[in-house]
Order: C-alpha cells, then structure tokens, then sequence
C-alpha cells in the first residue's frame, strides 16, 4: 500500500501511519502518556525476543509507536509472515542464546492473515510449554499471546507486564549453567 | 610401609574394573580392592518416562544381554497393569530367550571358556583365545561357533524384529506373533543348535574330562567359595530362566528361602562402599555380615552354577543327563567349585535348545492371540528373570497415569559383587606371598578366579566382557619395583 | 593409506556395548577387516595392547570407533588420549553421536541420581548414607573413582569429531559400508554423518501415510495397531517423521512406534523441537481446551522428544536448580 | 559464502529516531560489524537525496547488500527495495531494522533506546548476510471473470466488464436475477422504481454476447490462483442458462431441485456478491411477529405496496400503521451493527402510506434516525412534513405490542418508552411494520471457504484494507461487491461492484500477474514423503505426488505463511526470505 507515496519525505503525516480505528486515534489523542518501566535505573532490563507476525501483532507493535505509546526497552521484534511461521526451535534457540524471556504474537484466532495459521501456533505453543517446563525453564520466561493491528495499547501493556514478572524472576540460568558444566569437567 | 599393587584389568585407563592389592612390608597380601567406576542412573532416569517405553528404554543398561532387562521389565510392566499376559505371548518371549540364551552362552564359552581349558591355563598368551582354539581343536569349528551363534541371534531376530536393543514386549504381550513362514525359517537352525549344545558338551568331555590335571585344578584349586546359591525355579525346582520363584540355597543344600519375586525387598539387600559405584548384595535377614564366608555368611553367588545348586533336576531330559553327570563328576550337589560354571554353562545351553525344539513343535505358536490390552493400572511390578550372569530384578511403580514414580534394579552381575572380591583376594593372598614375585601364572590364576563369574560390567556399570589383559605393578618406595603384563 | 595396513582402534565410553556387539554382527566381514588392517584395541575382542596407545605417536592410528557417551573423568580421559592418537575420530552409535539414552539423565541432577542409587530405593542396606566417592581411603588405604559429572556429554563436546555414525545401535550393515568406504580411503566431508539416509524414516518405513489429522493420542498398549497404515495416524506417536533413515525401519515394521535412535535430518537443529512442530501442527481442533485434552495423551512428551538427544539439543539438559 | 558488503543506513527521521536514538552512536557500532563496508546516517533516508545515496553507494562501494535502519518495514520496506533495484541490485538484498516505531517512538531513555537501535541493526546485519537473490515470476492474466450473484452488484460488476469486451460468467443461486432488490418497489430517498434499475441492466446481461449467465446455478469448486482460477459450476439440467425470467416476485429461492450438471470455467478474477439476507423477525418475541397476524416484516410490506393492496389480513385498510426501526440490528443481543438502509426505506414507506392510504396515521418508532448520505437529511425533514409521529425508543428497550381489547379502534396497542418525553406512551396500530435489519447470508461460511477469504465476527467477507483497499481481499484476484462485505445502499453497492471491475480491467489491462518471489519449497531430495505438510496449507498449495512419494509446493499458490516450513520434520521446506539461518542470524544478532 505504500508502493505509490512520493518518495520525498517529510515528518510523518497521518496518512503515513498505519490505519487505525476511531477509538485509537482517540486514545492516541486523550491517553495521558506514562512512564515506561526503563532498565537504566540500575535494575535488571531482561531481555525478550519478541516473534511478531506482519499483519497483526507487527502491524500493533507499529501501531504503538506511532500512537506514541510507551513501553519497556526489553523486547527486541524479530519479524515473521505469520505465527505459524515460529518454528519451536526458534523459541529454543532464543533461550539457548541467552534470551530472558520469548514473546510470541499472532493475530486472534479467526482473524489469521492466512486464515488458519495461528491455530497452528495454538496448538504447538502448549506442548512447547510441558517440554520447557520440564527442562526447568520458568512459566513467565514464553508466552503466547494474540495482538491485533488496532491492539498497540495492548502490546504496550504486554511487554511491560511480561518485563516486571521477568524482572521478579531474574535473569535466565540456561547459558551460565551450560558455562558451568563445562567449566566442572 | 605397605606396598600398593595395582592389578589393572586393561590398565588405569581403562573405565571398566580395577584391583587394587595392598602389600605388608613382608609382601603377604594384606586387602585387595576390586572397583567398578563407572554408574549410568537408570533407575533415577526412567522416573518421570511412560512405564511401557521402559522394557526399551533399560535394553540399554546392557547391549550384551540387553534380552534379560528386557523380559525382567516387561514383567515388571506387566505387574503394574494387572499382570495379566496372553499365554501364547508367555509362550514367545521364552521361546525368544531361549535363543538369547543360546548365543551368550556359546559366545562366553568358546571365547571365554574355553581358551582356558583347551589351551591350558599356563599356555602362551598369545594363543589363549579363540584363535589358539580353533587351531588345536579344528578349523570347521571356528565357522560352526560363528555360525551357532548367528542361528540363534537370527531366531531373536525372526520372532521380535531385532536381535539387540529389544523392541518387542509390550504390557499384556508382544508386538508382533509367529507366522507360520517365520516358523518353519526357524525350525532348521533350532535343530542345529541342539547338535551344538550337544557337541560342546561331547567336546568339553574329551577336551576337559580327559585331562585329569583339569578336573583336579576345578575340584580342589583355590576357586572355591563358602558361600550360597540364588537362582529361579519352576514349581518342580528345575532352573526356570524366565520366571518362577527365587530360591536361595547355602553351600550344603539346605534351602534357606524360596520366595516370589514380588518380595525380593524382604530377602535381598544391598551394601554400598565409598570405593565402588558397584553395590554389594547380601541376604537381608542375615544383615550385613562384611566380606565373610563359611554357613554364616549373608552373601550369594548368582551364577550359571548357582543356578544348577539351587535345582534339584533340569527341566528337560537331556539337560538332566548332563545335570546328573556333571555332578556326580564333581562330587555332589550342590558343588561349590567357581570352575565349574564353564561346565554348567553347558547343562543350560542344553536345556534352553530343547526348549526351543518343543516349542518349535507347539501348533499354537504361530497364533494371533499374541496380546491381551490391559484394563487396569495397578501401579506396581517386580519382574525377575535369570540372566545369563545372575538374577536380574526389576521392580517398578507408576501413577494413576501409567507413568513411572520409581525404579529399583538389582542386576545380574551385582549380586556376585562380593564373591568376586572375596575370590580376587583368595587368590593373591594364595599366590602373591613373601619372596615370591608374581608372574604370568599369578595373574592367569587371578584373572580365572573372577572371570568364572562371566562379569558382565556393561550389566552392572559398563565393562564389557572380554579376556582382560591385566598388569600388575608392584611398588616399592614409591618406585617400580617389578612389572608384569599379560596381554598389555 | 600409503599401502600399510589400516591401524585401527574400537573403544567405548559411557556406552552399553551394543555398538561392539553391531560391529560383531558384521560377522565374517570382521575377517575382512581383519585382513585390511591391524585392530590394534578393541577390548571385547581381541588383545587391547592400552600401554601402547599410550605410547603411540600421536596421528599413529588412522581411526577410532568410538560409541558411549561421556559422563565422567575417564571417559573423557580416554576420549581425549585417542582423539591424540587417530587421524580419524569416529562418534559411533546414538550415545557418542547425540548423548543417547544416557543423556535422558540430563533431566536429573548428580545427586537424585546418587540417592536414587544409593540412599533411597527398596534394596539398599537399612540406614545407609555412604555413596561412592572420587576420593577415598578405608582402614588407611587411599583409592580412587573417577569423577561423575554433573550432566551427559555427547563426544563433540569434550573432542573433535570427524564423523558421526548413528543409531543405537548401528545397523550392521551401515557400519561395513561406512568401514567399506574409510578402508577405500575416499572419504565423505569433515563433520558428516555417514551411514544413515539424507531422508526421514518415513522414506523407508513401508507403512502406508495418509494426510494427517490427529483427534487423539494412544499409547501403543492401549490399541491394536492396524498393521499397515501409519503409526502416527493412528494416534500413536512415532519419531519416524524428525528421524533420519538408515536403519530399515525396525521398529515400526514390527509394529513398535520409532524413538529417533538415528538423530535429526541433515540441517535440522534440535529434533526434540522438530517432532514437537510436527505432531502438535496436524492435530484436529482449534478449541484450546480441546487441544489440551488431546495434548493430554502426550504424557511425557520431553522423554519421547529426546531419548536419545538431550546432550545435544539446544538446551542440553533441565536447568531446574 | 564469502564476506559480503554490507551498507548499513541508519536514518533520523528528522529528529522522529534522532531525538530518542544516537544515530552516530549506532553508525559506530555498525562499522564494527563483520562485512559493513560502509554506515552512515542521514536526516531522511525515504527522500530522494537519501534514496540516491543508497543508489551510489552501492554502484561505488561495490556493496551487495543494504540494511536500512528506520521506520517499519510496512512503511517503507518497498521504497528502499525499489531504490536498490535503481543500483540493479537484487531487491531482496534488502533488510530494515524498524528503529522508530518500535524504539525511538516507544522508548524514552535515550541510552536503552540506543542500545536497542544497536541490537536491531545487528540483527539486520547479520541476518542480510543470509540472504538469497530472488526474482518474481510473471504468469498469464485470463481475462474471463466469475461473478457470484446477480442482484444489483453482480449485475453492474458484470455489465463494467462484458462492455470492455471481457468475458464474464455470472453465477446466480436463484432462478432469477436481481436479487433482494427485486423484492423492493420504490427506492429512498428518490423514489424512483427498482423494476427501472433492474429491468434494464437484467435484460442486458441476458442478451449480451460477453456474458453467460448461469442461474440456479452453484460454484462446486474454485481451484488456482490470480490470473489463473478454474471453477466449477453446477448448473441446472447441464445446459448452460437457466430458464430467463426477469425479476421474480419472490426472495431468492433456490434454482429448482433440476438435476444439475457441472461446468468448468477458466477465469482470471473473481467477484463475490452474494448479497445478504433479512432478518427473522420471529426471533424478537415481544413484537409477536407471527403470532399477530398484522405485524409484517418491510419486505411483506413491499410486495404489498406491488401488489398496490396495502390491507389487514381481515382485508381492511389499516386506519393506524406503526413503522418500528431497527428490528435485528443495533441491539446487544442480535447485531451490534446499524443495518444502514432502514431508516430511510421507513421513510420511504410512510411517504408511500400517505399517498396509497390517504388518512391513515403512520408512527415511526426508531431508536437513532440515520439520514447520512446525499439527500437524506432532506428526505427525512420532507417526510416529517407529512403528519408522520415519530416515538424514539431505547436501545434494548423495546416497544410491546399487544392485541387490542374489543372495543378499541385499533388492532393493535403498542407500548413506547419514548426517549425525548421521557413518558410512557401506548399507540394504536392495526398494521406495524418490522423494519428488518440485514444479515450474512446463510450459505456465507460456505462462500468464504469456496473462494478463500474471510469472515468478520457478524459473518461479512473482510477486505483487504477498510479504507484503503475495500473491494480487494486477502486473496488476491477475488474481490467482493454489495451487501456481503457489510450492510450498504443501493449506490454504495453499485460503486463497490464498479470499482471491483476497474481493478480487475487494471490486471487484465497489464495482461500479466507477478507472482511474489517469495515463497516456501520442498527440496525434494529431502522429503520423506510424511505428509504432515499436506494438511496445513489454506491454499492447498501443498500436493503429494503418491507415485514418488514426495510433496511438493505449487508456488504460485503459496503466500508464504511459512506454517509448513515451521511443521516439516525433515527441514526439507524452506521459506524464502524467511529462512531458518536468516531467523537464526536475527536471533543471535538481537542478543549477542
């Protein structure tokens, strides 16, 4: 849909931001902007990987920004056509890497860009879930949630939700452990 | 200050089983230590596993008899689900450990064994196997042996679709029948590995029997222990290698326990040294009475021989000629000679190829009503078979969900832990003495003693079977004073 | 090979001897490789001569079968003095190659395991609190044990590897065609996995498939598995799809679920995670609850995932602290 | 793969990235990055003097890929593929790290924000390093379209393009054409005869040369893709129109139980509409709508008004007549949604009431009075003229109706809370008119997995983008027109319909289709033939050859979802331009 724009570039006008519903360009207007949770003051900023699908969940975390609505510095979006793209491993690899915590968003069931996708997602993400906890890794460190493109408010609010329990929970044992058997040999 | 010699089957390096002797200044042997490094943790790793995968999870206990933690399990399994079994699938699985039974018994034989009787424990080291068999007693035997062995392995094959790493039993039976086709495959080589069995106990007499230096080395050498017997039997107290009840009788034949698997708790226990991953098992209502021999002892042998002390008669008729001829050669029953393993060995290898004859003959072998589907979680099984090398116990517990909450195994080789240390010691205190170096015999001897117990460390730890090269090293000052290697 | 006989060694770590025994199953061809060169160490057959391996050169020997895992000092010990020793290292069946069903102790720590084993179980001796100890000395006299680690090694983790030979154990004849191929000196790329397919069980795996759609799932003994169709589309959850071929298909030929022993498809990472995106994509339902219900047949879904790969998924082990 | 040379751009946006984000602070770290050649900032990369810096950077650095950090990738992912395109470097060389909308925009601590943009460029960096040249495929346009439906939207989507001289098939359910306006006398706010507009457009479709139509007819299948459909059709007795009639009297009734054989038509585009339907009126009980025979819904009272006998079922003229609004819609409890056409069809009527049945009263009970579009809020304030009472009632707070007692001068007693007087108020009625609101066709569901597109909660096909792109869909080629997208008038239908047909004349006009490059495939040296892949594509563009025992993906059907690429437990599926070690590169880049 942008392919026609001219090129030439001023600050984002209205017509350049994503569409949104009446009630957000409302709330984009009247919402009082709050202070985001920020890692600079010393405390632990976890850090998420965050697997968007492009025509809900991505197209909300846009939104958010040009709503201009504030969230904790953790999340880091790494962007898929859809959440069935979200190979499990993935999610694994993240962790092993040393990711504090894994969000994943997809569009709300029946709302699916390719219709059935994130059904899908809905149905590996539990077992992947059993599997996790049995390696011992935290309930609050993935989660699973649906983020619609009119839902920037609600991203917003997720990450930093997802943020503070991650906080409370420290940082990821899985790297240091791995470090320390081998150390021990 | 006291000398340490280290008698290291396949060297300090080696994982699999290590003897330490220690020496007063005069050189007598004052303790020796046989260890076993080495522990996997199955019985705290199958926790949490579905029951039915764990008759193919504990195979890997042991790839040598990996059929014996198969059966056990799988019976262990089937208790927690009620116990009920399809006869016919009873049926299979020993007519498969028949077969399991026939190709461990002659690889041991005739790698193990025989080296030692047909080329003579003295003989050159280097023709102590096998090969040096093959050479005195003939080529064509070499193949008949590789051959044997393969028959049998192929039976296992034919009838559970794999002949190592069992897949096959699944509670209330096994997963696949007999065809008939797969029968009559069978029927030939079953016939032949009767005429084996037969022709290595006819070569045992010429090559054993007719050396009477043998029979006095087997009588009245050092290799003997006063200590009981285990083993499982049938209602007639003939040996019973896939179920029946345990009996436990001392070295005069007095019983002393007969019980079911399910109670083996209250009967055996089981000691542990800081020096060993290895346990110790020990008659429990005796309590642990240390590395002691004589009528009080708590410890037990679970061997081959064991196996035939516990017996009053084999089951099948030729087994029990040889049964009767083998004891009465050796001066009663029970005999109490660690040699004699080798030769009852053979009196098993017998009864297990008649077994499979008759079932070969059973016209319902080859039917469908192979498994029966379980109605119940029960939540608890013990499975105890005898495997090739002692009696092998697995006892399991699960949830309502047929999840496993608990293992405990007791595995074959483990319940000669102790005899084997205490045989190891006999031996060096009876050969390793003031003034006398040890030398090629010294180790020869000592070896002999603990390897009639066929030790099977991949059951118990993970060493394989095999002739171990040993070296001895004996200190003094510090400093290497004598070294003796046989095959190193 | 410069026309001398092929120096070669067969040795075992954490393993449970079946790999030697696959390699005794190639029966008379042992002859032929016996002909073609000098085993020089394999302890459950012939003479080890170990004094010498410690004094051979270093590249004296041209390859080394090594299977079993590694979970203690020594096994690491003697995986590193042959890694010296061979010009080719060899991770031979599942345990070397993946962990194998010894890594499943991974979801365990060192110390269930020691009181599983030694403190708390049915047999143990009333009372007991002595566990075996790497250090120790009794009425004056000091021994030793090698040290078991906290966790499961593959080998890769502790020596370089050049090849991995999979399965547990190998089939027989995968592993004379792969000795077949090292003794014709034409060898594959540094790091391959050789005698096993490129493809998914399923390629070998006779029974016929069907599109899947999975509503429930059984438990092998719950059913009478139809003899023909697909395993897994009859509910019973089978690794065959995440499991590479070579093997012949054993087990679901004799109607028993495969468990993955043969590792992951080439380029595939975690095998664990790639059977998990398998199954759970084809269930039949897009009601949470339901899907729940369904996953509720899948007990112990990790133990499946990984029995014979935990040490080398990616996450390697439980972290439960 | 060798070092490649990557230029990274990171832009400030004005001061939109810059005043949150250090831009030179990133510029820094991504010219410590393995294989940038060059990084650098500037105020608007999207501008021309930005795109053109890219442009010669590339032909003058040697540079084969490009990372611009900016806005997001929805934004301007396709300017900066097309700037690079300029530089005849493959577009997909491409990679954006979306600084603004998800960090300069969202976070206020400068330094966090700056670390995050460093993370994100990283993640591009190493994630452009993996990827793959790609080039979009052309494939024909058929110039043939199906048209579902034959009210007044398919009907002028039809005749839009049959008079361009494409052929079009139009597919009616019904043995008639016209649809639910066929069932309507006049039309709001003009007045002017709906036999007119339909009479004249049906027997030009019947007779024109570039369209066939089909009636009692019914789509079987819909296979292929844009450019490239082939549908199959069932149509009455196998041949090919069914019996002519001009508009019927009656709601759509399905084309008579005639043995129907099928027909396979090759089209390039397809245009859903398929219309709606009324609501029962019978499910609001407290109207007693079919328990008091005078209580009629407004389409028993058009064909009153047809029939020019607007009476009682005791055949007496009605002396009171009550309109009541929004039976079915905006209420909690059937539809949320304002149907858009009644108000003023009530108006309509009580204008026709006033002149069929001189001194009758007519009230008109409504919740809200819709009298948006052209001429509206004027017919609204004429029909006020005309002695009408108009009662607002409450949203769920309905008006009940009751039998008279003998006695009274009326049929009927309604009982309105009105809303502006706040009292109480009971009117007389011997006729009421249910104004019945609009709803998804029955069959929709049906429709929507037929041609593949989606439904909104209420059961009305989506659109590709409410207002920016409302007659498309998500699948491209099917468009859709009129009241099966959502309630409308006569000229909001009539301009869907059009502006669905100039779409398609566009296509048509260009006479070929570009087929995305990217797209999932099977190697299949790899695949085992599991089939766990063959279930999971919404576009069935997964087959399985049974004779090689391999699947296989048709290209040009797949978009990409990467749903199958995720299942396959062999890895033998790869998403292009999504692959695994470009997701893996990402990961590892955005936590390293």
């Amino acid at each position: 849909m942008n392919e026609d724009r001219p090129t030439v570039a001023d600050l984002p006008t209205v017509a350049d931001l994503p569409t949104v519903a009446d009630d957000q360009t409302a709330a984009r207007v009247d919402r009082p902007a709050r202070r985001a949770p920020t890692g600079a003051a010393g405390s632990f900023q976890p850090r998420i990987v965050g697997f968007l699908c492009n025509w809900c969940s991505y197209a909300g975390a846009d939104l958010a920004g040009t709503s201009r609505t504030p969230y904790a510095a953790s999340v880091r979006v790494i962007r898929v056509m859809c959440s069935a793209r979200i190979d499990p491993t993935f999610v694994l690899k993240a962790l092993a890497e040393g990711a504090d915590g894994v969000l994943i968003c997809g569009c709300h069931p029946g709302d699916c860009h390719y219709s059935e996708g994130n059904y899908k997602t809905m149905r590996r993400y539990p077992l992947l879930k059993r599997m996790l906890a049995d390696l011992g890794i935290e309930d609050a460190r993935v989660r699973l949630e649906w983020v619609s493109a009119s839902e920037g408010q609600r991203f917003a609010d997720l990450v930093d939700d997802m943020t503070q329990r991650l906080r409370a929970l420290g940082p990821s044992r899985i790297k240091t452990a791995l470090a320390t058997d081998h150390a021990e040999r | 200050m006291t000398r340490k010699i280290t008698i290291d089957p396949i060297t300090r390096l080696e994982g699999h089983g290590k003897i330490e002797v220690f020496l007063d200044d005069d050189g007598a042997v004052q303790e020796t230590f046989f260890q076993i490094p080495e522990l996997r943790g199955f019985e705290r790793f199958v926790v949490g596993r579905p029951i039915e995968e764990l008759p193919r999870l504990v195979t890997r206990i042991c790839g040598v008899c990996p059929a014996s933690h198969h059966m056990a399990s799988a019976k262990a399994v089937d208790g927690c689900f009620g116990g009920e079994v399809a006869p016919l699938a009873v049926k299979l699985r020993r007519m498969y450990y028949n077969a399991h039974y026939m190709h461990s018994h002659i690889a041991h034989f005739y790698a193990l064994a025989a080296p030692d009787f047909v080329m003579g424990p003295d003989s050159d080291p280097a023709e102590r196997n096998i090969l040096g068999v093959v050479g005195k007693v003939g080529l064509e035997i070499g193949g008949a042996v590789i051959k044997a062995r393969g028959q049998a392995q192929e039976i296992q094959r034919i009838i559970g679709g794999r002949s190592t790493q069992d897949i096959w039993c699944i509670p209330g039976g096994v997963a696949k029948g007999l065809k008939p086709e797969e029968l009559e495959q069978i029927k030939p080589m079953t016939r032949e590995l009767h005429d084996f069995a037969l022709f290595s106990l006819q070569l045992f007499r010429d090559v054993v029997l007719g050396n009477p230096a043998y029979v006095e080395l087997i009588v009245n050498g050092p290799y003997t222990l006063d200590v009981h017997n285990m083993g499982l039997v049938d209602e007639s107290n003939a040996p019973d290698f896939y179920d029946g009840q345990v009996r436990v009788v001392d070295f005069e034949g007095t019983e002393l326990y007969r019980y079911e698997p399910r109670e083996y708790a209250d009967y055996v226990a089981e000691h542990v040294e800081s020096w060993s991953y290895l346990k110790f098992p020990y008659l429990k209502k005796r309590g642990w009475r240390g590395f002691a021999e004589g009528i009080d002892s708590s410890l037990y042998c679970a061997t081959p021989l064991a196996r035939l002390n516990v017996a009053d008669r084999m089951a099948t008729p030729k087994a029990q000629e040889a049964f009767e001829e083998m004891f009465s050669t050796l001066g009663g029953h029970p005999c109490r000679a660690l040699l004699a393993q080798h030769w009852a060995r053979l009196v098993e290898m017998v009864q297990n190829s008649e077994a499979l004859l008759s079932y070969c003959d059973d016209p319902e072998i080859t039917g469908d009503a192979f498994r029966v589907i379980p109605q119940e979680i029960t939540g608890e099984g013990v499975g105890i078979v005898e495997a090739m090398r002692g009696t092998l116990t697995h006892h399991y517990t699960c949830d309502a969900r047929a999840i496993c909450t608990s293992a405990n195994l007791i595995v074959g080789t483990t319940n000669n832990n102790a005899p084997i240390q205490m045989v190891t010691k006999k031996v060096a205190q009876a050969m390793i003495k003031p003034g006398v170096e040890p030398d090629q015999g010294v180790l020869n001897m000592i070896e002999m003693g603990f390897r009639a117990f066929d030790p099977c460390y991949s059951c118990a730890t993970h060493a394989l079977p095999g002739e171990m090269p040993l070296e001895l090293i004996v200190w003094r000052d510090g400093e290497v004073w004598r070294r003796v290697r046989r095959n190193c | 090979m410069g026309g001398r006989k092929l120096q070669i060694a067969l040795y075992w770590g954490a393993g449970c001897g079946g790999c030697d025994v696959a390699v005794l199953d190639t029966n008379e061809f042992i002859l032929d490789v016996a002909a073609l060169a000098d085993i020089r160490l394999w302890p459950i057959a012939v003479d080890g001569k170990y004094r010498d391996v410690e004094e051979m050169a270093d590249g004296e020997l041209d390859l080394t079968l090594f299977n079993g895992a590694v979970r203690n000092s020594e096994n690491e010990h003697i995986a590193r003095l042959l890694r010296r020793k061979s010009r080719l290292l060899v991770a031979f069946g599942s345990c070397a190659h993946m962990g194998g069903i010894p890594g499943l102790a991974n979801l365990a720590t060192k110390e269930e395991i020691y009181d599983r084993a030694y403190l708390h179980n049915p047999s143990i001796e009333p009372g007991n609190t002595t566990v075996p100890l790497a250090q120790t000395s009794v009425n004056g006299y000091s021994l030793e044990l090698p040290r078991f680690y906290q966790r499961v090694f593959k080998l890769d983790d502790v020596v370089d590897v050049d090849y991995y030979l999979p399965g547990c154990p190998p089939a027989a004849d995968q592993v004379r065609a792969v000795l077949e191929v090292i003794v014709s000196g034409v060898l594959p790329p540094k790091g391959s996995v050789v005698g096993a397919g490129d493809r998914g069980l399923c390629d070998e795996c006779t029974r016929t498939k069907a599109e899947k759609k999975i509503k429930e799932f059984r438990r092998p003994w719950q059913i009478m598995a139809d003899p023909e169709a697909c395993l897994l589309e009859q509910g019973i959850l089978c690794a065959g799809p995440a499991t590479r071929s070579g093997c012949g298909a054993r087990c679901p030929t004799s109607s028993i679920p495969c468990r993955g022993c043969y590792g992951p498809m080439p380029g595939v990472v975690d095998q664990g995670a790639k059977l998990l995106s398998a199954v759970t994509s084809v269930i039949d339902s897009k009601d949470p609850d339901e899907i729940d219900a369904i996953l509720a047949g899948l007990p112990d879904f990790t133990g499946y995932a990984y029995r014979f790969s935990l040490p080398a998924s990616l996450l390697q082990r439980s972290v439960r602290s | 793969m060798d070092q490649p040379r990557i230029g990274v751009y990171v832009c400030a946006c004005g001061t939109n990235i810059a005043k949150v984000v250090d831009c030179d602070a990133v510029v820094r770290a991504a010219e410590g990055l393995p294989g940038v050649a060059v990084a650098t900032t500037y105020k608007y990369m999207c501008s021309t003097p930005g795109q053109e810096m890219i442009v010669a950077d590339i032909e003058e650095k040697k540079l084969d890929r490009v990372v611009v950090a900016s806005c997001s990738p929805r934004m301007h992912e396709l300017t900066f593929r097309k700037a690079v395109k300029k530089a005849s470097m493959n577009q997909y060389y491409l990679q954006m790290a979306n600084i603004r909308e998800h960090c300069s925009w969202v976070h206020g601590d400068g330094v966090e924000a700056t670390q995050k943009a460093i993370g994100l460029v990283r993640a591009a960096v190493k994630r452009v390093a993996f990827h793959e040249p790609l080039e979009s495929r052309m494939v024909a346009m058929c110039p043939n379209t199906l048209v579902l439906g034959g009210g007044i939207a398919g009907l002028t989507a039809a005749l839009e393009l049959a008079d361009a001289g494409y052929q079009v098939y139009l597919v009616e359910k019904a043995d008639h054409l016209g649809g639910n306006l066929a069932r309507v006398d006049l039309t709001a706010p003009h007045l002017d005869s709906a036999r007119d507009l339909l009479r004249e457009r049906i027997h030009r479709v019947m007779g024109h040369p570039h369209v066939e139509p089909f009636l009692g007819a019914e789509v079987q299948s819909l296979e292929g893709y844009v450019g490239n459909f082939t549908a199959t059709v069932a149509v009455p007795g196998g041949n090919g129109a069914g019996p002519a009639a001009a508009e019927g009297d009656d709601g759509p009734t399905d084309g008579g139980g005639a043995t129907r054989s099928p027909r396979t038509l090759e089209v390039g585009s397809v245009i859903v509409a398929t219309g709606y339907r009324e609501f029962d009126a019978s499910r609001i009980t407290h109207f007693g709508y079919g328990k008091l025979p005078n209580v009629i819904t407004s389409f028993e009272f058009e064909r009153m008004v047809r029939e020019g006998r607007i009476e009682t079922v005791e055949g007496r003229q009605p002396q009171y007549v009550a309109i009541l609004h929004c039976v079915g819609s905006r209420s909690q409890e059937f539809h949320a949604y304002c149907s858009r056409v009644c108000c003023m069809t009530a108006l309509k009527y009580a204008h026709e009431l006033k002149s069929a049945v001189p001194g009758c009263y007519v009230s008109d009970v409504y919740i809200d009075m819709h009298a948006f579009g052209k001429g509206c809020e004027d017919f609204y304030r004429r029909s006020s003229e005309v002695k009408t009472l108009f009662l607002m009632y409450g949203k769920n707070d309905y008006p009940v109706i009751r039998k008279a007692e003998p006695g009274d001068d009326c049929g009927m007693l309604i009982e309105v809370s009105e809303q502006l007087s706040g009292e109480l108020i009971e009117i007389p009625a011997d006729l009421v008119i249910l104004m019945v609101g609009m709803e998804a066709r029955e069959d929709s569901a049906e429709v929507a997995r037929l041609v593949g597109i989606s439904q909104d909660k209420d059961g009305w096909f989506i659109e590709s983008h409410p207002k920016l792109d409302p007659v498309a869909t998500t699948t491209e080629g099917v468009f859709i027109a009129g009241t099966c997208a959502a309630p409308k008038d006569i000229p909001d239908s009539v301009a869907q319909a059009r502006a669905a047909a100039a779409r398609i004349l566009g296509k048509i006009a260009r006479g070929s289709i570009e087929v995305d490059a990217v797209f999932a495939e099977i190697d299949e040296e790899a695949c085992s033939g599991c089939r766990i892949c063959n279930e999971l594509c919404p576009y069935s563009a997964i087959e399985y050859k049974a004779d090689e025992k391999r699947s296989r993906v048709i290209s040009a059907l797949c978009k990409a979802c990467g749903a199958c690429v995720a299942a396959c437990p062999s890895g033998a599926i790869r998403a292009r331009h999504f692959t695994d070690e470009q997701i893996f590169a990402e990961i590892v880049g955005v936590l390293a």
